[in-house]
């Protein structure tokens, strides 16, 4: 139970539901990444729409070595939880450490590195191998620092052994152990989610007093925040905005990216596998049509890298609908029309984009080559797993990142990698592009590492399972009285930032 | 005495069912003829309402919704006929089976009728549905498995009912063996009240069908059934062209079978048409 | 209305009910419900063997799932690493102890999921099963007294027309009209955003406010019920008014109550005593399995009234294959299911004098 | 009577029903009956004294507790899931209840034709002979292809008697075939079924509980109380010297249409419950002349004489028991 | 003195086909402690006469003609004018008493609820009153009897319950509807004396219906026998049963088994009754009667009427001024 929250401004957010977890070790959906980042501090963080450049939270500054091994932060001693204890480096390397061994969804953002405090406000995180991500990963609200004593006190466990020894997630789930500016005062993962003002928050006090999320279906979403139910609506579609009157709409690009592949594992589809067939189906589709489709503030995906960051390509070097091309390219298959199954998850949306739809729009551009898909809407647990087993001929999937950096893709979209095998691309397939991710990994320089990722991504449009169609966009519908709203790819919208 | 002078047929309702019924069938038949466009021409405009080229609109990828509302008829008809005749037979061999034979072999039948039964239908078809995999074929036979138990249990009634009736004795005074008394005598009796029950459970059917639609356990865009239309239109409720028209579909659809069944079942005689109401 | 008395189980038909002393024919329908249960848990726990996917790769996530001790572990957790007639006698064994497993969704007892969700559902079937009583049998009486006349023809429309609509279309139309464009009922949800629930004795709000004697709470959880109640009663509503129209018809037609207006008494008091009461018996017994059916019913009103009840629930836990869930589910109402009809038939026992003296 | 021939013989038996609560009620206890070639045996009693039941269980219907029931000499196997004996197709049975003994979703001509085919006549002959026993019930042809809806309770019954009679039975045992029938329509259906009897040479049980219609046709009758018999004697014997008070008390009770007004007289109290039977003779709780014995010895009959009754204050019956 | 004078009275019934007359131009008076009986076959229409003397005859039915009780028209009553009627001057005893008593109410209940609202007198006076009724129905515990219900009672003690509820609010006439077919002679000879004794005793008229001539003549005065909805002949009972006039009376009555004869077969009339709105013009027997001619169908037969309000409607009289031992060897 809470406060009243009668003494100041309340804020209604209206939702769709995905969080699992509040505990920030846990949290792996945007929706959590929304209320973390609310209640926990990391040491850097994004500011606005950008998630690209970090920039001080509770570390006032950092440095790295020049291989990108070793990264030192300085953290800020204002810096106290909710319950008035002081926030040290301790804390940091305790809910790291956390993060690393309970090994659940997020800990692989962890996996080769190790958090050290030579003293009280000084954290060094060393990694295995360089990892010029550091800075974006430790902004994430995965990287959210608890407050170790409570934590521990009631069932934390940060050592190796974590994952069964740790009992604190249903304390978490009741309690905030954070120092950030909000507190949770109601939890539920399917009705609704209440902050209130930490009153001992170390910095500026937010506008609101108090914040409460409710899950609530799209459709109902645009209705509530019509009639002023709601004051954000976090989940619609550009065109379910475009007969709503008397609200703002903050349109931008998400950093998703919706990409269809072709699976290349000639025991799984002769006719997928084969280049050719994949040239096909990327000249076939209508790009321009594809962001028609998604709405206003969608673009076409150049690359599997999205638009917000370092290296991703321009517009220019898009692919283009070629249907003369495709049709040669067809032509050299031994494909004579008969149905290719496409996998989706049946019935599933993501940032207002139905899969079915989008998967019907796609079928029937490809139709118009020759190119016949036979639909196959799979609830997403089974779709998942034919998907992460790489049985499945041709797919269409979305990618938001695990942490807001190109590596991400070079580490997962590379042939033999995590994304790679689930498109049948076996690790031997193209060995020029392997040496270039590879390489990329290394490069402490930016301005190498950009046109490095470029080069990666130019390969993929020439010559890979992937085709990458568009960026989703990213809609925030909001009444009149919410200033300062931003739309942000990690954690949708900084609560924090509202006014 | 037995005088059942005011029970006047009321033969409307009967007709009313039969008349929808038939024009959804033509439709069905002649969807290609009657559709006014291709129910999958996608234009990527926007969401229209209701106008004077698309009566009903179009939906999220600019397909006319009037067509799709008709070619649905193709896909939800057919396959509720098949689902009641399945279930129909399931439940009439289950129940002709345990009333006939009796003994152990009828109460361990009917206790697991009575399982299924005391299951909550829908979440047992939720959960079949979901469980096989979200597609039409998968959630007929969940509605299949919660739908038999009914027809079980009136044909068991009616042939416990009747199997020490008068006339049924008679028969086997008369040299008729169990199984052709129970055949010959029996099978009037109860093709009357299952074919009543048929087409009470056919708008039932349809119901739980294309609930499991609207939950996204059944049919699956791009095919037009109504249920999984209205679920389209569910997320976009100020588009209400998108979820009132296929609404509207079942509804008639529905209501027409129940007409029908509503009517047959006064026609049948009073006696059975209880055992049809327990 | 067939499918409601059909889901009455045979032993429970008052053929028998006679003739065996109370405690008797209670511990044998006590006997009867728990082989029931047993049916049930056998049967879910069947449906979720059906399962081709891998409730692990839902409930894990795309890294977690890539980490094979990570996967191995989970099995563990859920026992999905035993072989299945194992993993149906621990099941049992554990139903034995109160404990429904942990819920790969939420990662919860399935029985807290339970109990927070079950209470939420309860609420809108106990409005809507009221609702449904009140009308249904004031319908019915209409219907059965004006037989064939208009008011009756009206009746059998609107209630043949109330059993065919689609529940989650209706619940669509009615949120759109009644919340969106007219304003008479709030939006989704059990209160009003940021309003804090009663605390919990029930866990219904109406009733939880009430006994905390919070009124505008209770109002308030009153008017979010009102709208998902009124479509789920709809169904139910007509069920109960064809139900009582048939039932009062029938008993309208026996020697009884032509002998009772032959002896002069006012046709109000014939209705009452003599039609009514004989017809209320039959009406409870369908009433109390209408009440079962709602508690399942509610799952399509639920999804669209995001009403946060089992119904949701169940439709989370078949989507997301959570094996436990909808087990817990399962068991849940059909023992409530089956508890319901024990009940009703104790009822009847106690209503029907001519039971308990025959 | 000259030199009687037994057709039908029940020797001591009983019938046991088990209720639905378990208990048993012994319906039919220990009732000797021959029924003789040629005869009409009248059985008569008060309502729920087992005529049905021991009417039932002589064509073999309801299986028998006790006691033995032989056809032609041959033992009456009860009816199970086999078909019925050929013989035993000659034993037939026909139904107090018009409205339930027949189909109403069957057209008659089918049901008439059932017992032919059964026994392999083919369909064509069969619709001929049905149509020629309709004739001869007094009814139409046309009657065939019609449902019993269309008839009146009367015409009902003269069907189920044609279709009792379609394989050429020698014994009938007509189950109360008229009380449910009114006055005039009584007559026809007792006078149809003493003249297809005599015309076709069968033997009859005429089971009623209207004492003067059995004293009209029967030739012999038997008289049931509580599921024992308590007195068998030829008709007219018994209607003019009844010796049983219960016998008495029967005919006492009929009314009679002579326009004199005189009125019936009354048996007083109700048949006692069959589960638990008065000890002793069973009809002494409401015998006008009982003695004290009466409630504690049981009466015996002397089933080898052609008139017997079974009462303690009955001198034969005395001479017998001592 | 007259109690009820009924003149010309007629039913229609709604059938499929249309309205049919089951009641056709019926008259005939009952004169107090009178005991009328009427006779005819099933369907002739004794039902349908006895409840609209109730005003209980089905929805749709039409009725003319008059029925004065006491002087009071009946006919055309409102429902609210009937129900001070119904019980508490006129009350009546059904067919079949296994389904005339409520399963589900004490007899408690059912004896005392018309006792309340017709006498106005309290719930106790009305119970001291059921249990003397009870008693001098000859109920064996009439105190228990009272708080049982229906299901615990034989068929004749039910008969009897029903008996004293008809006569709890003291009526002047008692519609009796084949108040013993259903039940063994045993017991009707019971009922039948009871009636008798009960007639006396309170100065009660009855109308007893039935089809069996020997309980009428034992029990009534006058008599009306009815074929197809028509009067065939009235006339007292003694007269009627030893000589009477019409073919179809004389058939009843030779249908009946005959105490002295040793004759096998029954004499009965061939041929079944018209159905419902079928009845030919004329003599509805005709087509029956083995002594019919031309004259049988004339449109409007006309009765003959005797001494001692003998009356009879055939256009033959076959048996006229013949002796009794003529038309009844
Ligand atoms: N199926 C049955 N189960 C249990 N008891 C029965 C059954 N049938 C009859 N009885 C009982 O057996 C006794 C004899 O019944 P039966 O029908 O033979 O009498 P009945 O002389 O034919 O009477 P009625 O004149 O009413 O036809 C009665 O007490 C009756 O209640
Ligand atoms: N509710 C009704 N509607 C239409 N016709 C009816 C109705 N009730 C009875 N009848 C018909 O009216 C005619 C007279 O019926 P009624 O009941 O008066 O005959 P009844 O002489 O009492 O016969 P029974 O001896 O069978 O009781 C019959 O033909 C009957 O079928
Ligand atoms: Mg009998
Ligand atoms: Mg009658």
């Amino acid at each position: 139970t809470s406060s009243s929250a009668a003494s100041g401004r309340v804020l209604v957010i209206d939702s769709e539901f995905n969080h699992k977890t509040l505990d920030p070790q846990r949290e792996f959906e945007d929706g959590g990444n929304m209320m973390d980042r609310a209640i926990y501090d990391t040491l850097l963080t994004f500011k606005g729409n950008d998630a690209s450049k970090p920039v001080p939270s509770i570390a006032l500054s950092y440095n790295s070595n020049a291989d990108s091994t070793v990264y030192t932060f300085h953290l800020r001693k204002a810096a106290r939880f909710s319950d008035g204890t002081p926030l040290t480096s301790a804390d940091v390397v305790y809910s790291y450490g956390r993060l690393k061994n309970i090994q659940g969804n997020p800990s692989s953002l962890m996996a080769g590195l190790t958090a050290t405090a030579p003293d009280k406000y000084t954290v060094i995180i060393t990694a295995d191998q360089p990892d010029t991500a550091v800075p974006v990963k430790v902004a994430g609200p995965e990287f959210g620092i608890v407050n170790s004593k409570m934590v521990a006190a009631h069932g934390g466990y940060a050592l190796v052994g974590a994952d069964t020894k740790d009992k604190a997630e249903n304390f978490l789930n009741t309690t905030s152990a954070g120092s950030g500016p909000y507190m949770l005062s109601k939890f539920s993962l399917t009705t609704e989610v209440d902050l209130i003002a930490n009153p001992k928050y170390w910095g500026k006090q937010p506008a609101y007093s108090k914040i409460v999320i409710r899950n609530v279906t799209q459709a109902v979403q645009a209705l509530d925040v019509q009639k002023g139910v709601a004051n954000i609506a976090l989940d619609l579609s550009p065109k379910q905005t475009d007969s709503l009157s008397g609200v703002n709409v903050t349109a931008g690009v998400s950093t998703t990216v919706w990409f269809l592949y072709s699976n290349a594992n000639p025991t799984i589809s002769s006719v997928t596998s084969d280049p050719n067939f994949q040239s096909a189906v990327r000249y076939a589709l209508n790009y321009s049509d594809l962001t028609a489709f998604a709405g206003k503030g969608s673009i076409q995906a150049a690359g599997i890298i999205p638009s917000a960051f370092q290296g991703s390509l321009k517009p220019a070097d898009a692919t283009k609908q070629n249907i003369a091309l495709a049709k040669a390219d067809l032509a050299k298959t031994a494909y004579k029309g008969e149905p290719i199954g496409l996998r989706y998850w049946g019935g599933g949306a993501w940032e207002g984009i139905s899969f079915d739809d989008f998967a019907t729009v796609i079928s029937s551009q490809l139709a118009a080559v020759g190119i016949n898909l036979k639909l196959e809407p799979t609830p997403v647990g089974d779709a998942l797993t034919t998907y992460r087993n790489g049985t499945d001929t041709m797919g269409l999937w979305f990618w938001g990142p695990d942490w807001p950096d190109s590596s991400n893709y070079s580490q997962n979209f590379g042939p033999g990698k995590k994304v790679g095998l689930r498109a049948g691309w076996a690790a031997s397939a193209a060995p020029e592009i392997t040496k270039l991710i590879n390489a990329v990994a290394i490069e402490s320089d930016p301005k190498k590492r950009a046109a490095q990722y470029r080069q990666f991504q130019l390969d993929l449009n020439a010559n890979s399972p992937f085709i990458p169609l568009i960026q989703s966009p990213a809609i925030l519908v909001s009444t009149k009285s919410v200033i300062g709203i931003a739309t942000n790819p990690i954690w949708k919208v900084n609560l924090t930032e509202l006014k | 005495m037995r005088k059942n002078p005011d029970s006047p047929i009321r033969q409307p309702l009967a007709v009313i069912g039969v008349t929808i019924l038939t024009i959804w069938i033509l439709i069905a038949i002649f969807a290609p003829l009657i559709a006014p466009s291709n129910p999958i021409a996608q234009n990527y405009g926007q969401l229209l309402p209701p106008n004077s080229h698309n009566w009903f609109g179009t939906d999220s990828v600019g397909r006319d919704v009037l067509s799709r509302v008709i070619y649905g008829a193709r896909i939800t008809l057919p396959l509720s006929m098949m689902l009641v005749i399945l279930a129909m037979l399931v439940g009439t061999v289950i129940g002709a089976i345990a009333g006939y034979f009796g003994g152990w072999i009828d109460a361990a039948l009917m206790r697991f009728t009575d399982v299924v039964l005391a299951f909550p239908g829908i979440i047992l078809a939720m959960a079949v549905a979901a469980a096989l995999g979200a597609e039409l074929r998968n959630a007929v036979f969940a509605v299949v498995l919660v739908a038999w138990p009914t027809y079980a249990r009136l044909v068991r009634g009616l042939i416990l009912s009747s199997k020490n009736a008068d006339y049924v004795t008679s028969s086997r005074l008369l040299g008729a063996s169990t199984t052709r008394a129970l055949f010959v005598d029996l099978r009037p009796n109860i093709s009357g009240p299952v074919f009543v029950l048929a087409a009470l459970e056919a708008g039932n059917g349809m119901l739980l069908l294309s609930g499991l639609s609207f939950l996204g356990l059944g049919a699956r865009p791009p095919s037009a059934e109504w249920g999984a239309m209205v679920s389209a239109g569910a997320n976009n409720f100020d588009k209400w062209w998108l979820a009132v028209f296929p609404g509207l579909a079942i509804l008639t659809a529905v209501l027409a079978f129940n007409f029908l069944g509503d009517a047959l079942r006064d026609i049948l005689d009073p006696r059975t048409a209880k055992a049809l109401r327990e | 209305m067939k499918d409601l008395l059909a889901r009455r189980s045979s032993s429970e038909k008052s053929g028998g009910l006679r003739g065996n002393s109370l405690s008797t024919f209670v511990i044998r329908r006590i006997a009867i419900g728990i082989l029931l249960m047993l049916g049930i848990t056998l049967i879910s726990f069947s449906v979720t063997q059906l399962v081709p996917g891998d409730p692990a790769a839902l409930n894990l996530g795309q890294s977690a799932m890539s980490d094979p001790t990570i996967v191995a572990a989970w099995r563990a957790k859920y026992g999905l690493d035993k072989p299945v007639p194992e993993q149906y006698i621990i099941y049992i064994d554990h139903l034995l102890h109160g404990d429904l497993g942990l819920s790969q969704q939420s990662r919860r007892p399935v029985s807290s999921d339970l109990a927070e969700y079950f209470p939420a559902t309860l609420e809108l079937a106990t409005i809507a099963i009221f609702f449904s009583l009140i009308f249904g049998l004031l319908f019915g009486v209409i219907a059965a007294i004006t037989r064939n006349r208009w008011p009756d023809q009206i009746i059998r429309f609107v209630t043949l027309t109330g059993v065919s609509v689609p529940t989650f279309w209706l619940s669509l139309v009615f949120f759109y009209l009644f919340y969106f464009k007219l304003s008479w009922f709030p939006s989704n949800g059990r209160l009003d955003p940021g309003t804090d629930a009663p605390s919990t004795i029930t866990g219904m709000y109406t009733f939880d406010a009430l006994f905390h004697g919070q009124f505008n709470l209770c109002w308030q959880a009153f008017r979010h019920l009102m709208l998902p109640a009124i479509v789920l009663a709809i169904y139910t509503i007509a069920v109960l008014t064809r139900f009582t129209r048939a039932s009062i018809l029938e008993i309208l037609h026996n020697d009884y109550v032509r002998a009772a207006r032959a002896k002069g008494l006012p046709e109000s008091h014939v209705i009452r005593r003599h039609v009514l009461r004989p017809a209320l018996l039959s009406i409870v017994t369908v009433a109390g399995v209408a009440f079962g059916n709602l508690l399942a019913g509610s799952v399509l009103v639920e999804n669209v009234f995001s009403w946060p009840g089992i119904g949701q629930y169940a439709y989370r836990s078949s989507i997301g294959l959570d094996l436990p869930g909808i087990m817990g589910v399962s068991i849940v109402v059909a023992g409530i299911f089956i508890v319901m009809n024990l009940l009703v038939d104790i009822a009847y026992r106690f209503i029907d004098p001519s039971l308990r003296h025959g | 009577m000259n030199q009687a021939q037994p057709i039908l013989q029940l020797n001591n038996v009983s019938v046991t029903y088990k209720r639905a609560d378990r208990t048993k009620i012994t319906a039919v206890s220990g009732v000797d009956l021959t029924l003789n070639r040629g005869e009409i045996l009248g059985l008569v009693g008060e309502s729920g004294c087992g005529k049905s039941t021991l009417g039932k269980a002589a064509v073999g219907i309801l299986p028998t507790s006790a006691g033995e029931i032989t056809f032609n000499g041959k033992a009456v196997a009860p009816l199970n899931s086999s078909v019925r004996s050929r013989e035993l197709l000659k034993l037939q049975l026909i139904f107090q209840d018009p409205y339930s003994s027949l189909n109403p979703r069957r057209k008659i001509g089918d049901q008439l034709i059932d017992g032919l085919l059964n026994s392999g006549v083919n369909a064509e002959e069969a619709r001929e002979s049905s149509a020629k026993l309709l004739e001869r019930v007094g009814l139409s042809r046309t009657t065939l292809t019609k449902y019993t809806h269309q008839f009146s309770g009367g015409q009902r019954q003269r069907i189920a008697i044609a279709r009792a009679l379609t394989l050429q039975p020698e014994v009938i045992i007509a189950d109360e075939p008229i009380s449910a029938l009114d006055a005039s329509a009584q007559a026809q259906v007792a006078n149809l079924l003493v003249e297809l009897v005599q015309e076709l040479g069968m033997s009859m049980i005429f089971i009623s509980h209207d004492l003067s219609v059995v004293r009209q046709i029967s030739d012999r009758t038997a008289v049931m109380y509580l599921g024992k018999m308590v007195e068998v004697a030829n008709t007219l014997e018994i209607w003019d010297d009844p010796r049983h008070p219960y016998t008495k008390a029967l005919i006492k009770a009929i009314p009679r249409p002579d326009g004199k007004g005189s009125m019936p007289l009354e048996l007083p109290g109700d048949v006692p419950d069959p589960r638990l039977p008065p000890s002793g003779c069973r009809f002494h709780p409401r015998c006008p002349v009982a003695i004290a014995e009466c409630s504690v010895m049981e009466p015996k009959m002397a089933p080898a004489a052609d008139r017997w009754s079974s009462c303690l204050l009955n001198n034969e019956l005395r001479k017998v028991g001592s | 003195m007259t109690l009820l004078e009924v003149r010309d009275l007629s039913v229609q019934l709604q059938t499929k086909t249309g309205f049919a007359t089951a009641v056709d131009r019926l008259s005939f008076t009952v004169n107090e402690g009178e005991i009328l009986g009427i006779a005819g076959e099933s369907g002739s229409g004794k039902t349908m006469t006895a409840l609209t003397l109730l005003g209980l005859l089905p929805q749709h039915a039409k009725v003319s003609g008059s029925a004065k009780f006491n002087g009071q028209e009946l006919i055309g009553l409102s429902s609210k004018e009937w129900q001070k009627f119904r019980g508490a001057q006129i009350a009546m005893v059904f067919q079949d008493p296994m389904t005339s008593l409520h399963p589900m109410l004490s007899i408690k209940a059912q004896m005392t609820e018309h006792m309340v609202t017709h006498l106005g007198i309290s719930q106790q006076q009305a119970l001291v009153d059921a249990e003397e009724l009870l008693a001098d129905v000859r109920i064996p515990d009439p105190k228990k009897a009272l708080n049982s219900y229906a299901g615990q009672f034989s068929g004749g003690m039910r008969q009897r319950i029903c008996i004293a509820m008809a006569l709890a609010c003291k009526p002047k006439l008692l519609l009796a509807d084949e108040p013993s077919t259903a039940l063994d002679v045993t017991v009707q000879a019971g009922i039948l004396t009871l009636l008798n004794r009960l007639r006396k005793e309170h100065q009660l008229s009855i109308i007893f219906i039935t089809h069996d001539l020997g309980v009428l003549s034992s029990i009534t005065n006058k008599l009306l026998v009815l074929y197809a909805g028509r009067e065939a002949e009235s006339g007292s009972t003694s007269t009627i049963l030893q000589l009477p006039r019409h073919p179809y009376t004389q058939g009843l009555l030779d249908s009946l088994p005959q105490p002295d004869s040793n004759e096998k077969l029954l004499k009965s009339i061939a041929g079944f009754p018209p159905e419902l709105g079928k009845q030919p013009i004329g003599c509805a027997f005709a087509e029956r009667c083995k002594f019919a001619a031309a004259t049988c169908s004339g449109d409007e037969l006309l009765p003959t009427y005797l001494a001692d309000s003998h009356k009879f409607i055939c256009a033959v009289d076959p048996f006229a001024g013949l002796s009794i031992n003529q038309v009844r060897p």
